[in-house]
């Protein structure tokens, strides 16, 4: 397989180890969900960029044109980035809400707090 | 890298902003691949509201994170063994844009074939979405209504309000 | 119109209702309108299964036939799940007004609205045939979920709503990843029609690494092993009802998917030219001892139960761990037997928690005395638990014995067995607490709750029983449901 | 003395039930004493009476069955009486009665706290044993032999003191580990082998298991079967001592320690097979394991202060007489095995009494203490020396009958190990026993006692006067459990 | 920076077109790139822009929150309704076929409806979710910050 034919694929890969990493290494909650934000966009690219098809066009009716891309990973992502925003959206108010009753939104801070022996290292 | 910003400055102002950039960064990539609608909604979505919210948190959490002692040794391995799964796993995808495989051989064509034939709608993404995969998009209605409820019954409390009961455990 | 085409209805009702709910004020009339869609939803199901058993109905929305469309598609297996979603929460909606009403004060229409979007969407995903629809289900019950944990009166409920959404979302990320591999490799969303498809492509390093993916992020939602550490946490902080709730429904929703993925879709062949088999057992036998011996140490009734529950998905993980009819029949009975037993025994500890706002341990002293029908239930319940005969937890344990010993799998009767004596262990701490200390002095007399939560919790507890003693419906779905898994049979 | 009024299946289901109903009308009767106590005189009456009834159509071999549930296809809930089970049953029900006769004069005696839930547990405690002695396959004889576990702990930790509660854990702990991690596998891996766990003449398992792994499932079921008590399986039977007297009498000198043995009588015979057993190679060891039971036990019941611990102890050893018995695979100690079932049961639960009765009278529990008892209380170390031969062996004395028969089996299997057991243990029996006797007689008591004492009341001592004259009785007229064991053994041929 | 006064000018001049712009695309979704959601978005965020600018309780004024609530919950359930509708006419859930005659008027029918129910929901769901967000910083009583727009 030629790497060109799959550059894409290894940027989402990239992408997506960054986001995790935030995820999992970061303590900042805010930084948390950005991570979050970052892994799911990665998983998006991978949807779009395999419905591509090379000299095909946006998957709109228009005369003359034979080739478009696949719409369903457009369909699907559409949904996805709503559920993502809608995801942030709740993260962000807990954050705000742990924020006002704690003071403090770095997660390794409040791990005694709740009297939970809870080591969030591993996923 | 704009990612790797967003990760690593602790500012979270600073990040933020990187993060809508980045955002429109992807969106001009789903341009380029032909995800009209998507790049469309990332932007608005990405750059636009999702950073607000940030911002809006950010105005009442501390401006900077703490720093990160060291290296986080358990995520790093987690992410690499991710990575490396992915990377093994790619390598034998289909070839980029070609328009044999099987995800354009196989549904899309119907899509494609049928929606300006059967519903006279043009943009084909509009029909999957609102006809054919019509359930999805209800789906995501209510996930949207989800996230209403949650953060109004959320926030809608007064900002300090005391626990019900002292802590029952611990 | 026929059963098949009411059998939607059972997520529509509920899902529809939401939005109304959340409008209504006060507190009666949403509590009204959720045991409506509730119980309508359970009617159905009820009516659904027997029909699902005999051959699988197939709903297709839009008029649109699949893979074009998206389809429901119940046969017996997800029949008997949503089965039991439906009943658990006809059960739990009666019993949770009054501890709602003290722990969740105002806004009762939002948070009802949101208990019935949770249910809704964990039988959206339990009737969906189609992989990424049943993503987007997973995330209104998720989302929804997060937002009742959060509910809960300590302060530390916030905490494991927001480590539960991190992890939730990760989860539900790694399974989406997985979805899309196999879309790129398929072209179809459809489970069936993808499960048509992937033997030509099984032998592809992606489509490995899609059930890879997908088994983590499963995991994750299921709380296997090493992925539980957002459970007890979650269960412990949640206000009581949704505690029930969760431990009766959430992660046997997410091993029903599993179990779909894993036979219905890549097939049993592939799925045993993976190390599927090994990857169970090990880890449901460690999960079952670690969560055993954590359970023990905990101070409070609810996280220990919610280790419990940890060591409960072991045995479930153990049971669809051997790729056998007995097997995946000991797995899906123990799903149904086991929501019925921890959904009593969280009730019980909700009880006593309304009562005197707390669950430690110590505090159940003397409440044989003071509470003697909570706690007769309880009692019963952990019978249930420990697998006593003539109930049903003994009826999970022989069928799963006899599946391991069948196979010949010689540890795993032992790390059973052993994981029963630490129930026994666990649990016992709370009966002695309970009948033979005394209660200590000083404390206000605790008066027994009202019907409102016994009578839902004796539902529980006397079907622990009934079904410990005719087994006709547990055992024979479930056996059905793992010739369906299996492709065996009609 | 047949009736022959009700069927016999019917008989089975009244069994099981009487004592649940009377379980459930103590309860209720709860606050008048005299009307409980009437209660449980007259269910145990009933359910003696029942049992009576079933003698013939079993002795004519038209066994008494019922099938009740079948909560695993292909396995139901059966009952299905035969002579061995049908002799348990006898005994069970007719000590009951003795032991509540016995039981309400020591409740009253102490001023037990809720004597209430005391009797009603003991009923249901009742019902497990009939129901273990009724069962008609595996998987019913360990419903009830649960039963029986969890009803007794109750009874166990019935004082509620930290040391109850101990014991509690212990007794609960032992039993529970036994039959979840041994016996249920057991019982499994037979359904799984045999596709039924039906009690059937000849045994289930022949050429169906290779002699290894039926030898390690016999081990499994041996030690499995915790109530049995062999060792290392015994810890539970020394910690259940906290429990009030009239529970070690009637429950750990009979209904759950014999059911032990009884299953494991049951297994041998029904399950396995004798002449199969015979094949295996490995059921010497359990031999082995069951004679150093018989010596060790005894052993250590020596070195007891405590004199309940001692008669503990001293079950212990006896109970592996019967196990041993059953594993000598020879006819004459299987019906020996069902003999010293009986024998033993009258007279450890004399002992027992009579350890009540002196407890009740001069609070006293240890056995230094008995000097000179004997002027105080005359019957009650009467009906103790009586039991304390019993158990040594010696005519005419019930113990004699089924020594002679265990013997008899071990000539027949030319089983020298066996016999050399017997002789140790009895040597030590007497050891620990006669000491006690010689005391309580022929010395004079080295202090006097604040306040005199004399007999304990009435019904204490009327209960182990009976038991004590059936230890001798028993010896004259054992004809009649001798035939339903004769019985027995030419069915299962 | 409320005081600003070219900033006032232009967003006075860039709401209403944002506003006709999100109702362009909503309507004009099946013809080009666009629908309901992105609609929704663009509607929320011109009234976002309204608040950064007029402060929130004039954004209130306009829309108060029980309102957005309200839409909120109104958007999900016309969408359900146009999916019941197609049950009552005899078809299945979200079955447009028989709502006209003619198939494809009756498909184009059912899009633009449940895309103008998505639509609702979105923009008010967007705006309930920002106002909590920025009334939380209210009851905190801090101050608007420099760094709020972008």
């Amino acid at each position: 397989m030629d790497l060109l034919g799959h550059y894409n694929y290894y940027v989402v890969v990239i992408l997506m180890m960054i986001g995790l990493y935030a995820v999992i290494a970061r303590g900042n909650m805010v930084k948390k969900i950005m991570g979050l934000n970052l892994f799911q966009t990665a998983g998006f690219i991978l949807f779009i960029s395999a419905g591509k098809i090379i000299g095909g066009s946006t998957p709109i009716y228009r005369e003359g044109v034979e080739l478009y891309s696949n719409p369903l990973p457009h369909v699907l992502i559409l949904t996805a980035i709503v559920v993502g925003i809608a995801t942030t959206a709740v993260g962000l108010a807990l954050a705000l809400r742990i924020r006002e009753t704690y003071g403090s939104i770095e997660d390794e801070e409040l791990v005694e707090d709740d009297g939970e022996d809870w080591s969030f290292g591993d996923r | 890298m704009v990612a790797v910003a967003v990760v690593r400055v602790r500012d979270l102002f600073s990040a933020a902003m990187l993060f809508a950039i980045y955002s429109l960064l992807s969106a001009a990539l789903f341009v380029v691949l032909d995800a009209g609608d998507v790049a469309l909604t990332e932007a608005a979505v990405g750059a636009g509201i999702s950073t607000i919210l940030i911002l809006a948190v950010l105005t009442l959490a501390p401006r900077y994170e703490a720093a990160i002692r060291g290296v986080n040794w358990i995520a790093i391995t987690v992410v690499v063994i991710t990575g490396v799964c992915l990377i093994w796993a790619v390598s034998d995808l289909p070839t980029f844009g070609d328009p044999n495989n099987p995800i354009h051989v196989h549904v899309a064509p119907y899509y494609i074939e049928h929606s300006y034939k059967d519903f006279g709608v043009p943009n084909m993404v509009a029909s999957v979405l609102a006809s054919w995969r019509s359930i999805d998009t209800f789906g995501e209605v209510i996930v949207i209504f989800t996230a209403a409820v949650a953060v109004f019954s959320l926030l809608s409390v007064k900002p300090t309000r005391p626990a019900r009961k002292p802590e029952d455990e611990a | 119109m026929s059963i098949v085409d009411w059998m939607p209805f059972s997520v529509l009702l509920p899902l529809i209702a939401a939005p109304v709910c959340a409008l209504l004020p006060g507190r009666m009339l949403p509590w009204l309108l959720t045991l409506i869609a509730v119980l309508a939803s359970a009617v159905i199901s009820a009516l659904v299964l027997p029909q699902a058993v005999q051959a699988p109905l197939s709903y297709h929305f839009g008029n649109w036939p699949p893979p074009i469309g998206i389809e429901y598609r119940v046969d017996a297996v997800n029949g008997l799940l949503a089965l039991l979603i439906s009943m658990m929460a006809l059960v739990i909606v009666p019993w949770m007004r009054q501890s709602v009403n003290q722990e969740v004060p105002q806004r009762q229409g939002p948070f009802y609205a949101l208990f019935l979007l949770a249910m809704s969407g964990l039988m959206g995903i339990t009737l969906t045939g189609d992989a990424f629809n049943v993503f987007v289900f997973l995330e209104i019950s998720s989302l929804s979920t997060y937002a009742l944990v959060a509910h809960g009166t300590r302060r530390g409920a916030l905490l494991s709503a927001f480590r539960y959404l991190i992890m939730g979302t990760l989860g539900a990320t790694f399974y989406l990843i997985g979805v899309g591999l196999l879309y790129i490799m398929t072209g179809t969303l459809n489970m069936a029609d993808m499960a048509e498809r992937i033997p030509e492509v099984a032998d592809t390093r992606a489509v490995r690494a899609a059930f890879v993916f997908i088994m983590v992020g499963l995991g994750l939602k299921l709380a296997l092993f090493p992925l539980h550490r957002w459970l007890p946490g979650a269960y412990s902080n949640a206000p009581s009802a949704i505690t029930v709730f969760l431990a009766a429904t959430a992660t046997k929703v997410a091993v029903y998917v599993m179990l779909r993925m894993v036979f219905s879709v890549f097939g049993v062949e592939f799925a045993l030219s993976m190390p599927y088999e090994e990857f169970f057992l090990v880890l449901g036998g460690i999960g079952i001892l670690y969560a055993s011996v954590q359970a023990i140490g905990q101070r409070t009734a609810k996280r220990m139960l919610a280790y419990s529950s940890v060591a409960q998905i072991g045995y479930i993980a153990l049971a669809v761990g051997f790729v056998s009819i007995d097997g995946l029949t000991a797995g899906l009975v123990h799903l149904f037997n086991h929501a019925l037993m921890k959904g009593a025994l969280f009730m019980a500890v909700g009880a006593v928690v309304y009562r005197l706002g707390s669950n430690r341990i110590e505090d159940f002293a003397g409440l044989g005395r003071e509470m003697p029908w909570t706690m007769l239930g309880f009692t019963l319940a952990t019978l249930s638990m420990i697998g006593v005969p003539l109930t049903a937890g003994f009826i999970s344990k022989w069928v799963l014995l006899q599946a391991a010993i069948a196979d010949g799998h010689w540890i795993v009767v032992g790390v059973v067995a052993v994981g029963s004596m630490l129930a026994v262990v666990y649990l016992g701490r709370i009966i002695e607490a309970a009948y033979l200390r005394p209660a200590p002095e000083g404390r206000a007399p605790v008066r027994e709750v009202g019907l409102w939560f016994q009578l839902p919790m004796w539902v529980l507890v006397l079907a622990n029983f009934w079904f410990g003693i005719d087994t006709s419906l547990t055992l024979g779905t479930a056996t059905r449901g793992a010739e369906v898994l299996l492709g065996v049979g009609p | 003395m047949n009736l022959g009024l009700l069927a016999p299946g019917t008989l089975v289901a009244l069994l099981i039930l009487t004592p649940l109903i009377g379980a459930l009308l103590v309860s209720l009767t709860g606050r008048w004493p005299n009307l409980r106590e009437t209660v449980t005189l007259l269910t145990a009456a009933t359910l003696f009476g029942l049992a009576t009834q079933l003698i013939d159509p079993v002795v004519n071999g038209d066994g008494a069955s019922l099938v009740v549930a079948e909560p695993i296809p292909g396995l139901s809930i059966a009952f299905d009486v035969e002579p061995l089970g049908l002799v348990f049953s006898l005994l069970a029900s007719l000590l009951w009665f003795v032991t509540s006769v016995y039981a309400i004069g020591y409740v009253r005696g102490i001023k037990e706290q809720r004597q209430t839930s005391f009797f009603a547990f003991f009923a249901i405690a009742i019902c497990g044993a009939m129901g273990v002695a009724t069962a008609g396959n595996l998987l019913t004889l360990f419903i009830f032999y649960e039963v029986l576990t969890l009803s007794t702990w109750p009874l166990v930790t019935h004082k509620r003191t930290g040391a109850a509660r101990a014991g509690g854990r212990t007794y609960l702990g032992v039993l529970m580990v036994t039959s979840i991690g041994l016996l249920l596998p057991a019982i499994i891996w037979t359904w799984v082998v045999a596709g039924t766990t039906d009690f059937t003449p000849g045994g289930i398992l022949i050429g169906r298991i290779n002699p290894t792994a039926a030898a390690i499932l016999l081990t499994m079921f041996v030690l499995g079967v915790g109530k049995a008590a062999v060792m290392p399986m015994h810890r539970w039977l020394p910690a259940a001592m906290v429990a009030p007297t009239p529970v070690s009498a009637l429950l750990h000198a009979v209904a759950v320690v014999k059911a032990g043995v009884f299953t494991i009588t049951k297994v041998v015979i029904y399950i396995f097979g004798i002449d199969f057993l015979a094949a295996v190679p490995m059921e010497k060891y359990l031999v082995y394991l069951a004679g150093f039971t018989v010596v060790a036990a005894s052993i250590v019941a020596l070195k007891q202060v405590e004199l309940k611990r001692m008669l503990a102890y001293s079950t212990i050893s006896q109970l592996s007489y019967i196990v041993l018995a059953a594993l000598v695979l020879a006819p004459m100690a299987e019906i020996g095995a069902g003999v010293h079932i009986v024998a033993h049961a009258f007279g450890k639960i004399t002992l027992f009494f009579c350890a009540g009765a002196i407890y009740v009278a001069a609070k006293k529990t240890r056995i230094d203490q008995l000097r000179g008892i004997g002027h105080r209380m005359p019957w009650t170390m009467m009906a103790f020396a009586i039991a304390a031969l019993s158990m040594i062996g010696v005519p005419p004395t019930a113990g004699f009958v089924s020594k002679w028969y265990i013997i008899g089996g071990a000539f027949q299997a030319d089983n020298y190990f066996v016999l050399a057991v017997l002789m140790v243990s009895t040597g030590l029996n007497a050891a620990y026993f006669l000491p006690i006797v010689f005391r309580a007689f022929f010395r004079r008591e080295d202090h006097v006692p604040e306040q005199p004492h004399g007999e304990a009341p009435w019904p204490m001592v009327a209960a182990l006067t009976f038991t004590a004259a059936a230890t001798i009785l028993f010896f004259i007229f054992n004809a009649p459990v001798i035939d339903i064991e004769a019985r027995m053994l030419e069915v299962a041929r | 920076m409320r005081e600003n006064g070219i900033l006032r000018i232009v967003t006075r001049l860039l709401i209403p077109l944002i506003m006709l712009f999100a109702l362009y695309i909503q309507f004009h979704g099946e013809y080009s790139p666009g629908g309901g959601f992105q609609a929704g978005v663009m509607f929320a965020a011109a009234w976002i822009l309204f608040v950064l600018i007029y402060g929130l309780e004039a954004g209130l004024a306009v829309i108060p929150e029980r309102v957005m609530f309200v839409l909120s919950a109104s958007g999900a359930l016309l969408y359900a309704a146009i999916g019941l509708l197609g049950v009552v006419l005899g078809g299945n859930f979200l079955d447009y076929a028989p709502l006209m005659e003619d198939s494809q008027s009756a498909q184009q029918a059912g899009i633009i409806l449940v895309e103008l129910g998505v639509g609702v929901t979105v923009a008010s769901v967007v705006m309930l979710i920002f106002s909590l967000f920025a009334r939380r910083r209210g009851e905190q009583g801090e101050s608007w910050p420099a760094e709020g727009d972008d």
